[in-house]
């Protein structure tokens, strides 16, 4: 108990845990769960937006979508290192993935279906994540506040890009800017759905405030995503697929209409549009690089039996 | 008529940048086909770094390009709006990524011969030429290592990797002997001290390839065997026109559009 | 601007009739891909007949379609100069193939709500829709003996097919409630005696699915599972973009040509 | 050697012989090959046309080239019959081509690389191989002659439309009829061999001659080929990439320039552009379809067993 109470005192005091302090099982829990699912999300997070690599429509768009998802990749593999600091392989967690276990994101179970998406998921996604994340550069676990830093300085680049792209096809032929509409019309709800559930409903909200894993609620990132992201929206011209959004003088904030927590669960449950197929994708992917990996390992072996060789020789 | 023909008889060095150009898109457009799909996550993102590479290679000469054309086109016109026959990319380069033996072989061939191709050009009196040359150098060099210790890694690491790797080498080996061809525009280049001859380099090439593939305990095939050819002429294989279908259909289908 | 828009604010004959012929075609493409890829010759010929049967169909509704609209389009411009949003057909059909367990379910899956529908529609009081419904309905008739067969046949056959037809039956499921939707646009049709209302034909493609699979022994999957939807409204699956960039290469490379 | 009399007399006198007919062991060999020949021709033969179904530029024109493909995957089965009544199996055959022992016509180891690819193999491609099989519908093995009947109606059809193809590209845009040229450029040649080795040099020709299995020299058919087709290019308004071609008033014949044999053997060795390619293609069909053909005889097993097991009960 006198561990739990030094624990929390040093996290009110905005002390960073490091690997080697201790910590309580459920913070160490909490952290694994959240850390791999970030990390997760960031792997099947390449595949929506992977989809447009080989048709993007220009090779400036080409090259900066490919870095992008590169990035993404990168992401992912450091938050697994971030992970991997509280005693969980990567393996484990992938495995866990690949399992169907593991969550991700259900944002990337959204397919992308015009090169507006690729516009869209930059500016609401990245968007929605960055303002999910900007509080975790302050979380009370060392490894993943610096990993969080690093991601969002990435993904703010991220947004603006995408940004840029809607802005271009918002100020183009009259198809672009219809694509445009299109994929907020699309995106939109899953964007707000990103923040989880209204703070009512929340499993596990509470214990991670006090831990500080946790620094606002659910509802109130929402608010503030929508507070920075409607006069963006309306500065493209665009049209929010919501005819109860209106800015609420008073209190300073855009409100919003009710969000469609039936669609959330079914996707969450396995339902969406590409669960399926993202799962399947890296699972095929994994499957049949098996021989690759197992190649690795065995030249691996091979050189170190041959390096032992001449050691042993000369003893 | 929005195919953009640049025609056999235009100057040996638009023709000439236009080639590598060419073969620096495919090549990195088909490296960027394996987002998603690679053995593991390192390797998905070192494919994509070499794709990232390639597409920037494919830049810098399709913009050259663009100003030696002199007719106001840009880099995008020449990479979207050509029709297959009017592509001068090697054809090792267009074709289908197989599985990750043959990609990884793919690269390593390439690579070996790009990297001293690259050194040589670097020399060219041509300073815009040898500047692209200069950067493209470093990156083939890397490409180099790194597909070259795949090579070996599986030549010399299961039955089945050192399988896939001998069916891989059969596979692309008659398609190593064009990246060693020079035809009258390459010569020309020669004359003027604009390009290295490509024959010249071949020793190194060979060299590279027999050292790298006996450390990987692949057999080296006869280096004299039938060689295919026809990618500077236009004359393709069936898997340039898919490519193309899928990287071209946004600005075939909105002409006129800016992105 | 070369694509061609059908509003959705357009007749509901017009958008239904482009409904069922984007099914069709978009269904006959992906039979013709297994052209010289097929387990064996007779069901390549088999399986290129399907083709040729919803090829055909499309044609017939989409030069209705066209003179629905009465602008001068043809059965060409439908087919080629729409972008995905546009696109109006269920999802089961721009799915991947998959392999061959894949392929035939879904073509039993899709005939054995199409056969009904079409000998409901061949009463329609629209007389052109009458007829071609009449036609495809027998063709319809032909696709489900045929395909329910080899569902037979791969479930009670080995393991590994009935495990692939599992596998198949799992992942084609959450495609097949779309087939019995109806929206605004389906429902003036059936008040006007056009169209069949799909749900009451729901019946019907149940029992039939139900017999096959037992035969097949396989396990029915729960008919109120969640299913997946959007093709009516233009939203699509990410395949039907990449199937559409091969399909309409030509002709958006080339506007205006004549083949 | 009273039976090779009766059995050559019969062949003079323009008698078909029959399966169970006797024949001498040289005939059905030389049948077998052939007519086994033929058929993987027309099984490879699928795949350079198959190559552009999913890219046809016209509704019209997708169903004719699937029809078209489809009828040659028709040709193939039923030469693959008439050489099964000659005592040898479908799959004996068909093993014989996916292990590249058998032969088929090398001209299929080119590539279509646009759409009048299409057209040219049309016109040329089915033109010269009806110059050959015209003269096999009367051959004098009966099974093999019926089957050339049928096959040479459909293919004149085939040309008829490949021509069309040609037609309408000459008569299209710069950039079709550039198309068109560049598609006689690089399948005329190959079109002029598909006759084989000039006579001189052509290993069954002479015994074929006397059984009346061939009816006129390669030199001959390839010669009656060239008349028929240089009018037609003219009429297309497209030039020949031959540049001795020449039209000889006195002979009345089209003469033509010298053919490049050693292309010829290369190719007929195995380096053409596709070989490799074409047999993966259709190895990796088989063997990817292997699980479903096992399925289809263990099914039809299990209804054997279940039909016997109730007249067995009922014993």
């Amino acid at each position: 108990a006198g561990a739990v109470a030094r624990f929390e005192a040093r996290v009110a005091a905005e002390d960073k845990i490091e690997p080697n302090d201790w910590m309580p099982a459920a913070y160490r829990r909490t952290l694994v769960r959240q850390i791999s699912q970030h990390a997760h999300s960031e792997i099947i997070g390449m595949q929506p937006e992977g989809n447009w690599i080989t048709r993007a429509p220009s090779l400036r768009r080409k090259a900066a979508l490919l870095a992008k998802v590169q990035d993404e990749g990168g992401h992912g593999l450091y938050l697994y290192a971030a992970a991997e600091t509280l005693g969980v392989s990567r393996e484990e967690l992938y495995a866990q993935l690949l399992s169907g276990k593991a969550k991700y994101s259900s944002i990337f179970n959204y397919p992308t279906l015009t090169w507006a998406d690729i516009g869209a998921i930059g500016w609401l996604v990245d968007g929605a994540a960055i303002m999910n994340q900007i509080p975790l550069c302050r979380t009370s676990y060392g490894p993943y506040a610096r990993a969080m830093i690093r991601v969002c300085k990435e993904e703010s680049f991220h947004q603006r890009q995408g940004y840029e792209i809607m802005l271009t096809l918002s100020r183009g032929t009259a198809e672009q800017k219809a694509m445009a509409q299109d994929a907020l019309d699309r995106w939109w709800w899953p964007s707000l759905m990103m923040f989880g559930p209204p703070d009512g409903e929340s499993q596990h909200s509470d214990q991670s405030m006090r831990w500080k894993i946790k620094r606002f609620t659910n509802d109130d990132l929402r608010q503030q995503f929508v507070d920075a992201t409607v006069p963006q929206g309306h500065h493209l011209g665009l049209t929010f697929p919501d005819p109860e959004l209106r800015f609420d003088a008073e209190g300073g904030h855009w409100r919003f209409g009710a969000i469609d927590w039936a669609e959330f669960k079914a996707v969450l449950a396995g339902n969406g549009p590409c669960n399926r197929q993202r799962l399947k994708t890296r699972r095929n992917a994994h499957e049949s690089g098996a021989w690759v990996r197992e190649a690795a390992l065995a030249h691996a072996a091979k050189r170190r039996a041959r390096a032992a060789q001449p050691a042993r020789a000369a003893e | 008529m929005t195919s953009i023909l640049v025609a056999q008889d235009a100057p040996p060095l638009l023709l000439h940048v236009l080639r590598l150009a060419d073969t620096a898109l495919v090549l990195g457009h088909r490296l960027s086909e394996w987002t998603g799909r690679a053995p593991m996550l390192e390797e998905e993102l070192a494919l994509a770094n070499a794709a990232l590479d390639y597409i920037g290679q494919a830049r810098s000469l399709y913009d050259y390009a663009a100003r030696l054309d002199g007719r106001g086109r840009t880099e995008d016109d020449l990479a979207y709006l050509r029709d297959t026959p009017d592509w001068r990319c090697w054809l090792i380069a267009e074709l289908p990524n197989g599985d990750f033996a043959h990609s990884v072989l793919r690269q390593f061939l390439v690579a070996a011969a790009l990297q001293p191709y690259w050194r040589a050009l670097a020399a060219s009196r041509d300073a815009t030429l040898a500047a692209i040359a200069a950067k493209a150098e470093k990156e083939a060099a890397y490409h180099l290592r790194h597909a070259g210790e795949w090579v070996i890694r599986l030549g010399d690491g299961t039955d089945e990797s050192h399988r896939r790797m001998t069916e891989a080498l059969e596979d692309l080996w008659p398609y190593t002997g064009e990246m060693f061809e020079a035809d009258a525009v390459e010569a020309a280049l020669v004359a003027e001290g604009v390009a290295p001859d490509p024959l010249a380099l071949r020793p190194a090439w060979e060299a590279m390839v027999a050292r790298v593939l006996a450390e990987a305990t692949l057999d080296l095939p006869a280096p004299c065997a039938w060689m295919q050819s026809g990618g500077r002429r236009g004359v393709h294989t069936e898997h340039l026109g898919h490519l193309l279908a899928v990287m071209q259909h946004l600005p075939r289908s909105y002409p006129g559009a800016v992105w």
